[in-house]
């Protein structure tokens, strides 16, 4: 079973050199920190950067320079500023690559809720109603069941939506996963120890899986 | 060139009215019009629309103006980090609409180029969509989504010049163009106000004839709201 | 009778402190010769600038510096660059406070007609329609009659249009003339030395004047 | 940063085919693809169809591929200033379709916005309407205008880096950003190429995600169409 750097480390394996990519809150964070090298990828921040870095050093925070996150950041060689209209103007045009994003729940169409849960505080979507409408490659990083046991990749979300079929990956503590076109998830790799049996338990949704399903690998 | 500029924020929003629909630049605390924000808290005007991505923190920002039960409603893309807010909406003192980030920046653009509606993919399907036309292009479902009006817009910039013309820096740049372009009456204030003619013309980001008031503000806090940072090696 | 820079001078003195104003080619770009003395007035080129200066002089002309007639130009203090996206917005969302433009035709409910002859070689409309259809204030500057001495302001255009009930006031070199809201042109003013009937004969749209319509006054 | 530098204009357009769609970024002959439209021309690819505001004049710029034949169609908003246009026009063997400035630029911008239309009031009433959705906001009435797709846009710009940020000198912008922004492949050429981190992330006009391939032009003419100047008192 994978820890948050976990998910992250195998999340970072799908990019590929010369991507745009937009990472969301929370786990997706983390990928930037195992980005592989010797590849060449710029990370947007939708409130108008591309071309975000590292965390600064202490004291030199610029309340200026923020990601998407409102964390104070740095900007690499290369990077460019432009206004909030211009940064969704490339995530609608599909210029940014791929998109790593955070879950409540994925049912079995590639369906994602991550914004509301009725009866609670609700804090608004950000740019996720965005991002998961135009982004050509989502990867869902999330927990496979909630605190309570329960799974959240489902037959259908119970939760208020965020966007309608358009999760195709997820990686989980558990598997990574596909979502296939006519419904359904597809088993394509299984966390160091855990058994095909645990990940169907976990899976509330129609899951498809080989008779061989691999672990995964880390670089 | 036109002179646009004013004394300060009091004179800027002295006819700001109750009730009125307001734009506000930033992006959580970064790049908002801090001294217009205190001059309005000042004032007391109430009743106010806000549209601003977010609603600033309790103690800062448009959180001042909550504190203050100045506004009446919020449209927002995300309003956390903020409790006087959670009060007030919970209560049901205060009405929120919440939409998609880039739904809201398209929309104050839309106002700017003159275009009345704009069609976005996001939150089709979702309840974002309800009560709205919704349009097949070449096989994906779009939205239409009006352009806003707002009464006025009181962005940041980090320069202007005696024009009207801004700058902004990094990512305080954010929404400041896009409502810049939006406002009836548009009020920039700067950090640094320059005679006319300072400024490389291929260096604006807003052009003057979007601003009708400009003024050198003061005191800039400019909060941070997550510090994070990383230690040397 | 007023020659062409008889015509821009009448136009420029409706121009107020503080406009915004887009000239047209022609007639209309002599008006920024015309401009009174202490009068704020930013005049912006559709191309994409705010704060067209006059031309340079010889030996400073700069390729990369031209307004929407193609002509060498320089820049004044204040000015501003963007692209022709922008200054199209800026445009429809009446952003300028008076467009001036040539016309080969107006009709009596203030449609204009200024880009095609059918049968003739076809330039097209630049940015004429985009100007007509979205200015809060329009004043076309043009001959009253043609070479062949037909009448050019008509009952309707008989030219393909290049925007429907726009124009609000016409100067020519015969009268300043307002197109009322239900249709009519009203003489406002005569050019010095020319009588109504004059006027009134070479206007073949209807015509409303008071009895005493007074001359043109020059600063 | 990802490097997009391609080694001259005969490799950036190495793969346009007969018969695509090509935006050409300038306004009369300011801020044209020099580099490439020589290129196409040495390349000899025909049947194109060109979104471009202008066709250049009898020798220079786009005219150079309208005397090779190359140019099907030319979708524009103003054609004067060409003999040879006008004479391939008037036989029969050039489609042109003429279309207002504005709504040029705007259904640019609406490719790199990921807008699938647009309304502008252009036209309204004209013959330009002819066959378009007409809607009526707020009293007006407005013609919907679609997004333009382009195979490849080609875009002249000042100074640009190795991960393809642009930034145009004067007026010189125009169309080239918008254009750089709807591309399928966006080409760039320079007159200064730089390495990444040389330019300022905040003087940026186009974020190198847009543009695809840069090279730094050589042999720049720059022609001015319409010489004027005054002479000193």
């Amino acid at each position: 079973m994978l820890d948050k750097n976990g998910i992250a480390k195998r999340i970072a394996k799908e990019i590929k050199d010369g991507y745009y990519v937009n990472l969301g809150i929370g786990i997706p964070t983390l990928v930037a920190n195992y980005i592989p090298e010797g590849i060449n990828v710029v990370l947007q921040s939708e409130n108008g950067l591309l071309g975000m870095g590292p965390f600064p050093f202490e004291g030199e925070e610029d309340a200026d320079l923020i990601n998407a996150g409102k964390q104070t950041i740095t900007t690499l060689p290369g990077s460019s500023i432009f206004d909030s209209a211009l940064s969704f103007g490339m995530i609608r045009s599909q210029k940014i690559d791929l998109t790593i994003l955070g879950a409540m729940e994925v049912s079995e169409y590639g369906d994602i809720a991550n914004w509301k849960i009725p009866g609670k505080m609700v804090k608004g979507m950000g740019g996720a109603m965005d991002l998961v409408a135009s982004a050509k490659n989502i990867i869902v990083a999330m927990q496979h069941v909630n605190k309570a046991g329960e799974s959240k990749l489902l037959p259908s979300c119970t939760l208020p939506l965020t966007g309608v079929k358009c999760i195709k990956k997820i990686v989980t503590e558990l598997a990574v996963l596909d979502v296939l076109p006519e419904g359904g998830f597809k088993l394509i790799e299984r966390a160091p120890g855990v058994s095909v049996d645990y990940i169907r338990q976990a899976t509330a949704g129609k899951l498809y899986a080989d008779d061989d399903v691999p672990e995964m690998a880390f670089g | 060139m036109i002179n646009k500029v004013v004394s300060g924020p009091e004179e800027a929003i002295s006819d700001i009215e109750n009730g009125q629909t307001l734009m506000l630049g930033g992006f959580g605390l970064c790049g908002i019009p801090e001294n217009c924000i205190n001059a309005l808290v000042k004032k007391g005007v109430s009743g106010l629309t806000c549209i601003s991505n977010n609603a600033g923190v309790d103690d800062f920002g448009i959180g001042l103006m909550l504190q203050q039960r100045q506004v009446k409603k919020m449209i927002s893309s995300y309003v956390g980090e903020n409790a006087e807010f959670e009060r007030q909406l919970l209560s049901g003192e205060l009405e929120v609409e919440l939409i998609p980030q880039g739904t809201l920046a398209t929309r104050c653009m839309a106002a700017g180029y003159g275009m009345p509606a704009i069609f976005t993919p996001a939150g089709v399907g979702t309840e974002v969509a309800e009560g709205k036309e919704v349009r097949n292009f070449n096989g994906k479902d779009y939205l239409m989504e009006y352009a806003f009006e707002a009464d006025f817009a009181l962005v940041k910039a980090w320069k202007g010049d005696t024009a009207g013309n801004l700058i902004f820096r990094s990512t305080s740049r954010n929404f400041n163009p896009v409502m810049a372009m939006a406002g009836k009456v548009t009020i920039a204030e700067v950090e640094e106000l320059v005679e006319a003619g300072s400024l490389d013309p291929d260096h604006i980001h807003t052009p003057g004839v979007f601003v009708h008031r400009i003024f050198q503000g003061k005191g800039y806090e400019k909060r941070i709201e997550q510090r994070t940072v990383r230690t040397r090696n």
